[in-house]
């Protein structure tokens, strides 16, 4: 692997991270106020869906990201309402969910513009296009730093830094901030909460509408910022590999990451592995690669690497009056 | 993450179902109030008014795409009713359905969500199609079905097994085991097919093409003689065999001693400890039970229609067993019902492509979600305005449940 | 016969602005002409093959077009079934009386868009993104690195795969990856047989202010500048000579060959790509046109033998 | 408005009581749990408030606290009247509460736990020098020592009971309610809880104080109110009122808490324990060389606060958890020792029959109809049916039959377990364990959450099983009960049996054993 590729790569790395850390994010929030939420996949599809349609339309790819926002907050408190005002079964919800974001958006699209639930592809002004930070050409050859500086640091698009940015600014608000402190709370003992004079409800809403949010940038950086365009499912999963990763981060920020980086490094790895042969080995099994993510968070899920413990009151409903 | 919680029939404890994932010790059941709806209205009215909501949000986004929802449904009713073929398609997808949502159902009396029935489908195919590539030039299609019925359920039923031994022994939450293994199904199947199955030359990754020594007789024939005539419709034995696993499984968790431990650990795991059950056994079992009834769907598409095994077969039919499930209120006939509603859904839906390009099928997804949203999660939505309803036209059965509190004292 | 088409389009979907677009091209312009409606349906799972196929049969729709090799096995299950009613499916052959199978020779179409990638290229390095891992695409990679060679035997030719399965068609975001590395290793010109994939990697081509070069249909609207041209292959007109021909009662069925001779394949050079794509280029491609019609080149069919010479 | 009726109220008496219940009324679905409330808690005072289990004490408490809503009713506060719709307001009015379960968040610090609701900005780094400081404050003034930086899952209830109390006070609490605070507790570390609230009460602070125990009442209470079946029966001032009066007023009519039994006639031993430890998953040793015998028609009763291994004795003999070490033997037939430890449904072969502490979390499936829970732990028994299966018509007539010996209610097997009172689901499963006439019988808190009438049926069912030869063991936190039933006591602390007495031994002398310390140490 020459230095071409391996900068390839890295940044390849980065682009193909970057949902998974939104969405894996959108999880913590979601997961550390007790609201067990699988819904990360229709919440993403959903914005991103919005987000191209929106873009199309009003050629602005900020309105298409706020439409992506709203998309997937829509989502989000439609999951809240089933699971904290109703305490119905919160998996259940998070699946419907998915349904209803692969079938509304394949719907819409055909029906609106009738490319198979593709929407229009969009121009340049329409997205996030990558931005090239002073200099940054200037340093290209200055070795290490400027190499750094002008091939890893500069020259992606706002969402890729927003997505980076997300992870210290989610530790600070989990760690050092009235919010987080409640919200970690009301994640492993609601009653405790409720007793202290904090609305349960409310707590978890507003962390629902993170999730909501962050799930809507992932998705919007999807369809018109990494790709021109909102195709059918094209999520693909990744809201799934999201929750992975945040497992297997033991739902802290940092831990999700270093695992969500890890998951883009090997879905890179993975595509530019397809059809390689390997003397000797013969071809690549890229499926084999592709799978790695799951493989990985069983073996923790297993426990044969340390284990994962949850907030302790996720999933169940707060019921004060049995 | 220990032993799964309880999420029976009783589906006021569904809210606990999957904290399964998460509970360090089972809760008691989470009981807004004592559940005071008579079964009629529990079982038939209320799946019903959820249906209808579900159909009813529907309507309105094919009203957004300038479609009418009347005549989305009556086309939809008589592509899915209207003429033989249709019929004979429809059941073909109630085939398939049935299967899934029985699977679905018996997880969920023990506590456990099983959303990987679609991966343990794809992968039960995986078997019965060894079982008829290895045989079907030699044995007459009676012979190999059975055998590759068996190897079906094996695969399905292996599927599951690992999936049941971390929630078991290990305390990995069920429904993030079975969604990964369904990811990893994919790309097993996938290269399997790619690399192993794929005959030289041809474009598409799908097996040799079965003889008639694995085949499973169409239903053409059976209908002909009450004058119907099902077309090309790939309706074949596999209902019969559906109902019977219907069956099964009714007589299995209601009136077996096996059924009763599998419901005493859905509903109260500690219970269950002291009555002398051992809960990671009855997982295991009951997720073998639940992965083999996926994996004999395989044989419906597989041997009784495509007669080869191609990618992607299985085609969301696992999914919409939990819809069917929720919807049938985990019991066989509930689910019978609720598996003929969607095969009808996606026949028609299907028809509905011919005639009314602007509705696509994704519809049908759309509606499936719904179906699992209404009937699922926000079931609690119009019980209470049901429950009151039904108490004022039945006052009577209330005072009784009062009684019953006083009666104490 | 009475004619009153109808078209089945393969997964991709009528608009996946490649084959199933050029047919829905086709079947316009011959309403459009004759004034005769088609009737059309979209496959969403494998199992509709036959049931489209025989939906339409029964209704009396001819011809009846599939679009997809795909629907090969279908479609011989169902002119069997339908002995009256004549078929047309493209990109495969089956035979039989009541159909005629239209395939093309993409290797020579490849073969002279091969060509003006090397041409154009600065950096003598070039790109292939094929879509399913499957000989029909190899046929395009195969002719397209052989056109390439003709005009620079030194040249550096990347070749990726989408996938391996039905998905790879509908994944612009990995095509777009696999451009993306493409052109990080310094390829400049980038050739995608992908169906929307290929959108993925145009786009990636064009945010790079490189060249691609599209497929099927003519793609050159799609990034003007960026879209060195397009490798079409004519299903439309395969689609509206077939209906046409059933209208004059000229129907044939068996297996129609189009390559460059018959206008079945060949490069588009339009006001999109009048900037990029010069005249000497042209004449450079016209050139070879013409010997691969007399013969003089011959440019070898992958799946002739399922091998590639280079 | 609410100020006039304050001043209303202000005038005239010398000061407005610190909390006046009005009408209050609750009702959960079916149960009636508070009815017609009317309270006055005098500012200054400590107020105690008796009453059986489920006669609707931390019901009413937890409206005062806003965790519940009344259905009906008025709250004044000081002489005004608050509108509590959530803790958040309790709070503002300077209400209190420790709960019975405490509300505390496991793997957050002492620090933590207090702040949170109360983090005084949107960061939390103000927050806690200033939580540090006041809680250095509440230590020197309530001599509330706890580490700030401990973590609460960590500590022993004794000191979970301090964070909830500094939780309180941090809130500046004017009227503090604790919901059976000494339930947990050892004697020693109840005392000290009493200092406590005897400091808080010179502080002026008000205590509402519930319990079940009537000798905390009439150590510091000022007043009592006696709670029964929801409702308020007399509310005195405790020095003009005895343990025996209130012990009437709660369960309406004399109790007799001597059950008249004829000596026993012991026979063969039946349940042998010898050498038992048990160490839980976390290596935590619950039991520490537990040794000790039951004879055939004998009834040992184990005294001991609760939280000191009881329950792990129960569950260990009962084969749910298997012992680290040492030998059982039912009737003779060794169950855990050298082989295997026996499971749960061997055990039962064995003639052991256990009726658990907790019949909702371990004796019922509550979600089951009433026939389907008569035979759990029995339901492979060929009786129900042959091979796999299992026979309804069976199972309900063997239920028809208990209903009717056991005078359970409402009659019907078909009703599900849930809707039947605590005292029927309690008959439920004594019947069920009582049936198979078992060689030994494990039983823990026979009577919790049950009324008087079945309190008296229960025992007696005990008494006859033991002189029909069986072996029993009781288990029980109500001291009066064990001693009523016993032949022999044993008591238990921290996982060890520190000794044996006799039933009319000195209650102290049990006490001080149940605290830990040995009757000669003390003396
Ligand atoms: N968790 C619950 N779910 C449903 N109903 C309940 C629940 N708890 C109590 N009930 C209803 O309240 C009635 C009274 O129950 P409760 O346990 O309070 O009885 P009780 O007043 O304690 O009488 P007992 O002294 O017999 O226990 C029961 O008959 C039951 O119908
Ligand atoms: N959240 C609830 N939902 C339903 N019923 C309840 C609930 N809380 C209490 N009850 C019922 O209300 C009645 C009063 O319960 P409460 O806890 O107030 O009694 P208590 O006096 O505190 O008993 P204990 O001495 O055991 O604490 C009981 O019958 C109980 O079953
Ligand atoms: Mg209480
Ligand atoms: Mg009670």
């Amino acid at each position: 692997m020459n230095a071409a590729d391996f900068l390839d790569v890295v940044n390849a790395t980065l682009r193909l991270s970057t949902p998974l850390i939104l969405a894996a994010l959108a999880g913590l929030y979601s997961e550390r106020s007790g609201i067990v939420d699988i819904g990360l996949e229709g919440k993403m599809l959903a914005a991103a869906f919005s987000a191209a349609v929106i873009a199309a339309l009003t050629g602005s790819a900020w309105l298409g990201l706020l439409g992506g926002i709203a998309a997937s907050l829509v989502m989000a408190m439609i999951h809240g309402y089933a699971s904290i005002s109703l305490r119905g079964n919160q998996v259940v919800s998070g699946v419907a969910i998915n349904f209803v974001a692969s079938g509304l958006t394949a719907f819409f699209g055909q029906a609106w513009f009738g490319e198979g639930g593709r929407t229009p592809q969009l121009p340049m002004t329409a997205r996030f296009g990558e931005i090239d930070f002073p200099g940054a050409q200037a340093v290209a050859d200055v070795p290490v730093l400027g190499l750094v500086y002008s091939h890893f640091i500069s020259g992606h698009n706002l969402l890729v830094y927003f997505a980076f940015l997300a992870v210290p600014a989610t530790w600070w608000v989990v760690q050092r901030t009235r919010f987080g402190l409640r919200l970690r709370a009301v994640g492993e003992n609601p009653a405790a909460v409720d007793t202290a004079g904090i609305s349960v409800a409310w707590m978890r809403y507003r962390a629902l509408m993170l999730t909501g949010l962050l799930c809507g940038v992932a998705g919007t950086y999807l369809s018109i910022a990494q790709s021109a365009a909102f195709t059918r499912d094209m999520t693909a999963g990744q809201g799934y590999i999201a929750l992975a990763a945040l497992i297997f981060a033991k739902w802290k920020p940092w831990p999700v990451l270093w695992t969500c980086l890890l998951f883009g490094f090997l879905d890179a790895l993975s595509i530019r592995l397809q059809g390689v042969v390997v003397p000797g080995i013969g071809a690549v099994p890229v499926q084999a690669i592709q799978a790695l993510p799951y493989i990985l968070t069983m073996i923790l899920l297993a426990g044969f690497i340390g284990k994962a413990i949850p907030p302790r009151a996720g999933g169940m409903p707060y019921v004060k009056e049995r | 993450m220990s032993s799964p919680i309880p999420a029976g029939p009783d589906r006021k404890a569904s809210g606990d179902g999957i904290s399964a994932a998460t509970a360090e010790k089972p809760k008691a059941l989470a009981r807004p109030a004592p559940d005071k709806l008579p079964a009629w209205a529990d079982y038939a009215l209320l799946p019903l008014i959820n249906v209808v909501a579900a159909f009813v949000v529907s309507g309105l986004a094919v009203l957004m795409v300038g479609a009418n929802p009347l005549e989305a449904v009556k086309i939809m009713v008589f592509g899915a009713l209207g003429y033989g073929e249709g019929v004979g398609f429809t059941l073909f997808y109630t085939t398939n359905f049935i299967f899934a949502g029985l699977a679905v159902a018996v997880a969920y009396h023990s506590g456990l969500f099983n959303i990987g029935a679609e991966g343990q489908a794809y992968v039960g195919g995986l078997g019965a199609t060894f079982v008829a590539l290895a045989l079907d030039h030699f044995l007459p299609w009676y012979a190999t079905v059975p055998i590759a019925l068996v190897a079906a359920c094996v695969f399905g039923a292996a599927w599951a097994f690992i999936p049941a031994w971390l929630q078991a022994r290990r305390g990995s939450h069920i429904v993030i085991t079975t969604i990964m293994f369904n990811f990893l199904a994919n790309a097993l199947m996938v290269w399997l097919l790619v690399n192993y199955f794929i005959q030289p030359g041809t474009m598409d990754p799908a097996s040799r093409p079965f003889t008639e020594g694995a085949s499973i007789p169409k239903l053409g024939g059976l209908f002909s003689l009450f004058g119907a005539d099902l077309g090309a419709a790939p309706l074949n034995l596999c209902i019969f065999l559906a109902l019977i696993a219907a069956v099964f499984v009714y007589v299995l968790i209601w009136r077996t001693k096996l059924g009763y431990e599998m419901r005493t650990v859905g509903l109260n795991p500690t219970a269950a400890v002291y009555a002398g059950i051992s809960t990671s056994r009855i997982i295991i079992i009951t997720m073998l039970i639940s992965g083999a009834l996926a994996g004999l769907l395989a044989l419906n598409p597989v041997i009784g229609d495509q007669q080869r095994l191609q990618l992607n077969f299985v085609n969301g039919a696992g999914f919409v067993g939990i819809a069917v499930a929720l919807m049938g209120r985990n019991h066989p006939v509930g689910i019978c019902l609720a598996a003929l509603l969607f095969g009808m859904l996606y026949q028609g839906g299907a028809e509905l492509a011919f005639d009314m390009p602007q509705v696509s099928r994704e519809m049908i997804l759309v509606i499936q979600g719904l179906v699992i949203l209404f009937a699922g999660a926000l079931e609690h939505m119009f019980r209470p305005g049901l429950t009151r309803a039904v108490n004022m036209i039945s006052t009577p059965q209330r005072r009784r449940m009062v009684e019953a509190g006083e009666a104490s004292r | 016969a009475e004619v009153s088409p109808a078209v089945i389009y393969d997964i991709g979907g009528k608009h996946d602005k490649s084959f199933n677009e050029s047919a829905f091209a086709g079947e316009e312009q011959f309403k459009k002409d004759t004034g005769i409606g088609y009737h059309e349906f979209e496959i969403q799972n494998p199992s509709q093959y036959d049931q489209a196929l025989r939906n339409f049969a029964r209704r009396g729709y001819q011809p009846i077009i599939a679009i997809g090799f795909s629907q090969a096995q279908a479609l011989e299950k169902v002119s069997k079934e339908f002995p009256k009613i004549q078929f047309g499916i493209v990109d495969a052959t089956v035979d039989a009386p009541n159909v005629r199978s239209l395939v093309f020779r993409e290797e020579e179409g490849s073969y002279l868009v091969g060509m003006l990638a090397a041409l154009k290229s600065e950096t003598g390095k070039i790109g292939f993104v094929g879509g399913m891992d499957i000989p029909l695409i190899r046929k395009f990679a195969c002719g397209y690195v052989q056109g390439a060679k003709a005009v620079n035997p030194k040249i550096e030719i990347f070749q990726n795969m989408v996938g391996t399965t039905g998905d790879a068609w509908n994944d612009p975001v990995k095509g777009g990856e696999l451009a993306k590395s493409q052109l990080s290793r310094g390829a400049d010109v980038i050739y995608t047989a992908a169906g929307a994939s290929g959108l993925g990697a145009m786009q990636a081509a064009a945010d790079a202010k490189k060249y691609s070069i599209g497929v099927d249909s003519n793609q050159d609207d799609l990034h003007p500048g960026s879209v060195l041209t397009s490798m079409v292959k004519h299903v439309d007109t395969a689609i509206y000579s077939a209906n046409m021909d059933m209208k004059d009662g000229k129907w044939t069925g068996g297996a129609k060959v189009l390559g460059l001779k018959e206008n079945g394949v060949g490069y588009t050079s339009d006001q999109y790509n009048k900037d990029v794509l010069t005249a000497d280029m042209k004449s450079k491609a016209d050139e070879a046109k013409a010997k691969i019609i007399s013969g003089e080149i011959k440019v070898h069919d992958y799946t002739a033998d399922n091998s590639c010479p280079m | 408005m609410s100020a006039v009726a304050g001043q209303g109220q202000g005038q005239g008496e010398t000061s407005p009581p610190a909390i006046e219940l009005v009408g209050i009324d609750k009702r959960f679905g079916p149960v009636h749990a508070n009815r017609d409330i009317n309270l006055r808690v005098e500012k200054g005072t400590i107020h105690g408030i008796v009453g059986e289990n489920g006669a609707g004490k931390s019901t009413l408490m937890s409206i005062l606290y806003g965790f519940y809503q009344a259905d009906s009713g008025m709250i004044r506060v000081a002489g005004r009247e608050v509108n509590i719709r959530s803790s958040d307001d309790a709070i503002d009015a300077g209400i209190g509460m420790v709960h019975q379960h405490f509300m505390l968040v496991e793997p957050f610090t002492v620090l933590e736990n207090v702040m949170l609701g109360v983090e005084g900005g949107a960061l939390l780094t103000r927050g806690i020098a200033k939580v540090r400081g006041e809680l250095k404050r509440l230590e020197r003034e309530y001599a509330l020592e706890v580490d700030p930086d401990a973590v609460v899952g960590e500590l022993p209830v004794g000191l979970q009971q301090r964070v909830e109390i500094l939780k309180a006070l941090y809130r500046g609490a004017e009227t503090l309610i604790l919901d059976e605070p000494t339930g947990v507790l050892t004697p020693a570390e109840a005392d000290h809880l009493f200092r406590i609230l005897a400091q808080l009460k010179a502080q002026g602070k008000t205590v509402i104080l519930i319990t079940h125990k009537l000798r905390e009442i009439m150590a510091i209470t000022d007043a009592v109110s006696v709670m029964r079946r929801g409702e308020i029966v007399s509310t005195v001032a405790t020095r003009e009122t005895t343990p025996e009066q209130l012990a009437e007023a709660m369960v309406g009519r004399r109790v007799l808490l001597r059950v008249n039994k004829a000596p026993a006639h012991p026979g063969r031993e039946l349940l042998s324990v010898e050498n038992l430890t048990f160490r839980d998953s976390q290596g935590v040793t619950r039991l520490s060389d537990v040794s000790f015998g039951i004879r055939a028609g004998e009834i040992v009763g184990i005294a001991g606060v609760a939280g000191n291994g009881q329950s792990e004795l129960l569950e260990v003999i009962a084969g749910i958890r298997a012992p680290s070490s040492g030998r059982i033997a039912v009737a003779g037939q060794e169950t855990a020792g050298t082989g295997r430890a026996l499971l749960p449904a061997e055990l039962r072969g064995c003639g052991l029959a256990h009726v658990p502490e907790d019949r909702h979390r371990m004796g019922l499936v509550t979600a089951f109809e009433e026939n389907e829970n008569a035979i759990l732990g029995y339901h492979r028994d060929p009786a129900y049916g042959g091979g796999p299966f299992l026979s309804r018509n069976a199972v309900r007539d063997d239920a028809r039959k208990r209903i009717e010996q056991y005078d359970i209610r409402p009659p019907n097997c078909r009703l599900k377990t849930a809707n039947f009172s605590g005292g029927n689901q309690q008959k439920i499963v004594l019947a069920r364990e009582m049936e198979r006439d078992p060689q030994v019988l494990l039983v823990g808190q026979p009577t919790r959450g049950v009324d008087i009438g079945a309190i008296e049926f229960i025992h007696r069912q005990l008494i006859a099983m033991r002189d029909a030869g069986k072996a029993i063991l009781v288990v029980s936190v109500e001291l009066d009960e064990v001693r009523a039933l016993s032949d022999r006591i044993l008591v238990m602390f921290d996982g060890r049996i520190v000794g044996e007495r006799m039933p009319d031994a000195d209650e102290q002398e049990i006490g001080l054993l149940m605290a830990g310390m040995d009757s000669k140490a003390a003396a």
